[in-house]
């Protein structure tokens, strides 16, 4: 409870920091934040993914595309009023999805009772691996993670073909 | 043999999928894109032999590593996505041969085995989601997709084409991510992640747990409403497909948003339509309501461009208009309409793109002022630009017309007179845009931009002549596209009439 | 009473919330692109928790089969959100570069200041 | 920074460690938390690291461009030569079944992807990382 409070304040700070540098730092212990309550929520492989790509890796892009584009300083707000109201908006349409939705950590939710446990039963038998979130990640939906690899293939091959080979000014 | 056949969805996505990998190990734009070639050629085949499967021997279902459903990831191919998957494929295919000539003008030389990467890419991506019966693997190729589209994007000449690609990326990955919320939301009431199955399931949840099931509703159409640039969720496109090299912009307006608006109709009837009548929701009002504005203002704007690639952008969203107005009359008229629509607006504005594409290999530009008299100086190709034009408008004879027949028959069908005056109301805004370029085209004394410029040779004028026989045959034989499309539309609505 | 109740049994869900209206409101206000990507990833991460709170029960432990334990939390959501978060990196990475570019282009990174310079149409 | 001696060793000290982690995550997967997305991105952040204290020549004497970037789709093509192996020997694609016997398949099956996920990732991030470097030179 905590940390979802300590997750709050983060974005707060987010949005009123002005320094960009400022931000990218809080983005970081924001992401470090989640990792922690990912573990509280029993999601250990998600907690390391997120330390290590969601912390890890964007923070050392962020930074390095800050050192490229050289600006510290965010202009002033724009006009707030369209995007806070679809913000609401968004948020008010969870909220109302969220409140009729089976109390938070109850077994009887019916995720836990279709196609979830199968997997925690069969995991060793059928594929000899104890960690399920692995067996079901690279063996049942491992079609999932190919095209996972391959999104991760295609931000490589394009990041590449964006900043590789000679710049050219603004070609108009 | 029946071997093959049997493995014959996958090898439609992974058959792409390693082609991109051979290509990224290229060096040379040549082997690059002779391999691009050889598996986009491939392609119509495997979708070819999976729709006529569909046809004659029902839905396909094939467990991907051999898992059974809702375990393991389904591809689940029936006669809806079986003619999905021939449009994108039949489209890619038909792209790259015009892409050779058109992309060694475009792109630099360095950066052409990478961009066939790209392409091959998004290809596996369109198809990915086409032929998926997981939602959430639906989720993971429209990223591909759309991943490989922003790099695609941004690869255009003026840099403006990079703001465009931004702009692209940040509501495309909003739109993805409220995909995923709906998802997530009939996760939790259904526990599966099988379209079929969720389906199965979703009137039961809808009971216990009704806010969240319409959320999910109302969440899933946003999303794929950025995707598909439903109005007024459009603004990332006009730019994107503007400042796009030319082959980029043929390819994604012919299947992209398509392929979006597919998943929408899949999740509208496959899933909820399972709970609750689709027409009875006011989801189904806001999509007409939505369409028609889209159909109008988009096709006002396009008016007054004087750039003909931008005037044919927005005509897309004004066309994209009529096929989510299908979606919300939701009879078995409307709904074959709209699919039938979704395969003609793919070979028109494949022909026409490809066509601008073609004066822009000769002229180095696409503004109307440029293009006075170009008809004579480049006659097949215009030829072919003015008869997909006229399918724009529906004119008898042309696809356009086909399509509009039976949106007006379901107007009719569900009683809404207004609508029918409305179609026709847009075909005439249509019969402005067109008529405006095909009068600066035809009947303007040559300009100076234009003097110089002769038909593409063969291997660009081939694919533009051939889409263009495309918009003139289906126009009149009508069994194959609108047929199918029929029993697409029937086997979406079930029960409903 | 009531009202309390279910705020702290859907706490969960209120902090998701408001990381979500957060992170919406960073993308769509700030014309500064880094700003909005990093407004964006927070979007994404929110939709994380939405997935894995629903995974958890009380009581449970963290899905790796282990013969001390018999109850365990649902892995399937850790899955796809494992996914989801290397998508959401690989996006944010090909954001960068083109923040990149556009900062070579324009001399700029403000959305605002971009639209100055090339006025639409 | 290229002279301080406290950093050059203590960076040269933990480089090994992070790639034994790495090779952990990696090889541990199965029974703990991790697999080849992490191992990937931690072995990424072993170059990372040098090319921060030493520079980033040093990094790619150790890394080479040429081979991260060919590490990018060779991954994939691990990875999906996986699942091809199950369509050659006539069954499904991705169905490990085909590579041995009972349980044993699936388990060599999921290394093997396993393996492909690391070589992607850790090339992909490399390569992402330089790429950003050397547009600012």
């Amino acid at each position: 409870m905590t940390l979802l409070t300590m997750l709050a304040v983060v974005v707060i700070a987010i949005l009123r920091q002005r320094s960009l540098f400022g931000v990218v730092i809080l983005s970081g212990i924001y992401s470090f934040l989640i990792a922690s309550v990912l573990i509280a929520l029993d999601a250990v492989d998600v907690a390391l993914t997120e330390a290590s790509v969601g912390a890890g890796m964007s923070l050392v892009l962020l930074l390095s595309t800050l050192h490229l584009v050289k600006t510290s300083e965010i202009k002033p707000w724009r006009s707030n009023l369209l995007p806070l109201a679809t913000a609401f908006v968004v948020g008010a349409a969870v909220v109302w999805a969220t409140l009729s939705l089976p109390p938070f950590g109850s077994p009887d939710a019916p995720i836990h009772k279709h196609v979830g446990p199968r997997y925690l039963q069969k995991s060793i038998e059928e594929t000899g691996v104890p960690n399920v979130v692995t067996s079901v990640l690279a063996d049942y939906r491992s079609f999932d993670t190919l095209g996972e690899t391959t999104v991760i293939f295609t931000a490589g091959i394009g990041v590449m073909l964006l900043l590789r080979g000679r710049r050219k000014r603004g070609a108009k | 043999m029946s071997q093959l056949i049997a493995q014959l969805p996958a090898l439609q996505v992974v058959v792409p999928l390693l082609g991109a990998v051979l290509v990224a190990f290229c060096r040379g734009g040549r082997t690059a894109y002779f391999v691009s070639l050889l598996v986009s050629l491939l392609m119509p085949v495997v979708s070819g032999l999976l729709l006529w499967q569909a046809i004659i021997a029902g839905p396909i279902s094939y467990h991907l590593g051999g898992w059974q459903p809702p375990w393991g990831i389904e591809y689940h191919i029936d006669v809806f996505n079986g003619l999905v998957l021939m449009m994108v494929s039949a489209v890619g295919a038909l792209v790259m041969p015009f892409a050779w000539r058109s992309v060694a003008d475009e792109i630099d030389e360095d950066k052409q085995a990478w961009f066939y990467c790209m392409y091959l890419l998004c290809l596996t991506g369109l198809l990915g989601i086409a032929a998926t019966g997981d939602a959430f693997n639906a989720f993971v190729f429209l990223e591909i997709s759309s991943l490989s589209a922003y790099v695609l994007i941004a690869l255009g000449r003026d840099r403006r084409a990079l703001l465009a690609a931004f702009r692209y990326l940040i509501m495309g990955t909003i739109g993805a991510t409220f995909y995923v919320i709906g998802i997530g939301l009939l996760y939790v009431v259904t526990g599966s992640l099988n379209i079929v199955d969720i389906g199965s399931r979703i009137a039961g949840a809808a009971a216990v747990y009704p806010h969240a099931v319409i959320a999910a509703l109302a969440f899933i159409t946003v999303g794929l409403g950025l995707k598909l640039a439903l109005f007024p969720l459009h603004v990332w496109l006009p730019n994107a497909y503007t400042y796009a090299p030319s082959v980029v912009t043929a390819f994604m307006a012919a299947t992209a948003t398509k392929v979006a608006i597919y998943l929408l109709a899949r999740f509208a009837f496959g899933v909820f339509g399972q709970a609750f009548d689709f027409r009875t929701l006011p989801v189904a009002d806001i999509i007409l309501v939505l369409s028609v504005a889209a159909m109008f203002v988009a096709a006002f704007v396009a008016i007054s461009e004087t750039d003909l690639k931008r005037m044919l952008a927005y005509s897309s969203v004004s066309q994209i208009g009529y096929i989510t107005l299908g979606i919300g009359i939701a009879n078995k008229p409307g709904l074959t309409g709209s699919i039938v629509h979704l395969v003609n607006h793919a070979m028109m504005k494949g022909a026409l793109f490809l066509a601008l594409g073609a004066v822009v290999y000769r002229i180095g530009s696409a503004r109307l002022s440029d293009l006075a008299g170009i008809g004579r100086r480049m006659p097949w190709t215009m030829t072919a630009f003015t008869i997909a034009g006229f399918g724009l408008i529906g004119t008898p004879g042309t696809v356009g017309f086909i399509s509009k027949w039976y949106l007006v028959a379901g107007a009719f069908a569900a009683g809404q007179w207004v609508l029918v005056f409305l179609i026709v109301g847009s075909s005439l805004l249509a019969l402005v845009y067109v008529g405006r370029a095909v009068e600066v085209i035809w009947f303007r004394d040559t300009g100076p931009a234009a003097a110089r410029a002769t038909d593409p040779p063969p291997s660009m004028l081939a694919p533009i002549l051939l889409l263009m026989a495309a918009v003139v045959y289906f126009g009149v034989e009508t069994s194959l596209t609108a047929g199918i499309a029929e029993r697409a539309a029937a086997l979406l609505l079930g029960g409903l009439p | 009473m009531e009202a309390v109740h279910t705020l702290i049994n859907h706490y969960n869900y209120v902090i998701t919330i408001f990381l979500m209206v957060g992170g919406l409101y960073i993308v769509i206000a700030r014309g500064n692109m880094v700003k909005k990507l990093v407004g964006l990833s927070i979007f994404q991460t929110s939709v994380y928790l939405l997935f894995i709170s629903p995974a958890k029960i009380l009581g449970g432990t963290a899905p790796i089969l282990d013969p001390a334990y018999s109850v365990y939390s649902n892995p399937l959501p850790h899955v796809l959100i494992l996914t989801a978060i290397v998508v959401g990196v690989a996006t944010i990475a090909l954001g960068l570069a083109l923040t990149v570019r556009i900062n070579e282009a324009y001399g700029t990174i403000d959305e605002d200041e971009v639209l100055e310079k090339d006025p639409e149409p | 920074m290229k002279f301080d001696l406290i950093l050059r060793i203590g960076t040269k000290l933990i480089l090994p460690f992070i790639l034994l982690f790495a090779l952990y995550v990696q090889f541990h997967g199965d029974y703990g938390p991790g697999g080849g997305f992490q191992a990937g991105v931690i072995a990424a952040a072993m170059v990372i690291l040098m090319s921060l204290t030493f520079g980033i020549n040093t990094a790619q004497r150790v890394a080479p461009r040429a081979m991260v970037e060919r590490m990018v789709p060779l991954g994939v093509l691990i990875y999906a030569g996986t699942g091809v192996a199950g369509l050659l020997m006539g069954r499904n694609f991705l169905d490990y079944s085909v590579l041995g016997h009972g349980a044993h398949a699936r388990e060599l099956g999921i290394f093997l992807v396993e393996a492909g996920v690391l070589v992607t990732v850790a090339g992909t991030m490399c390569s992402l990382y330089y790429a950003f470097v050397e547009r600012g030179r």
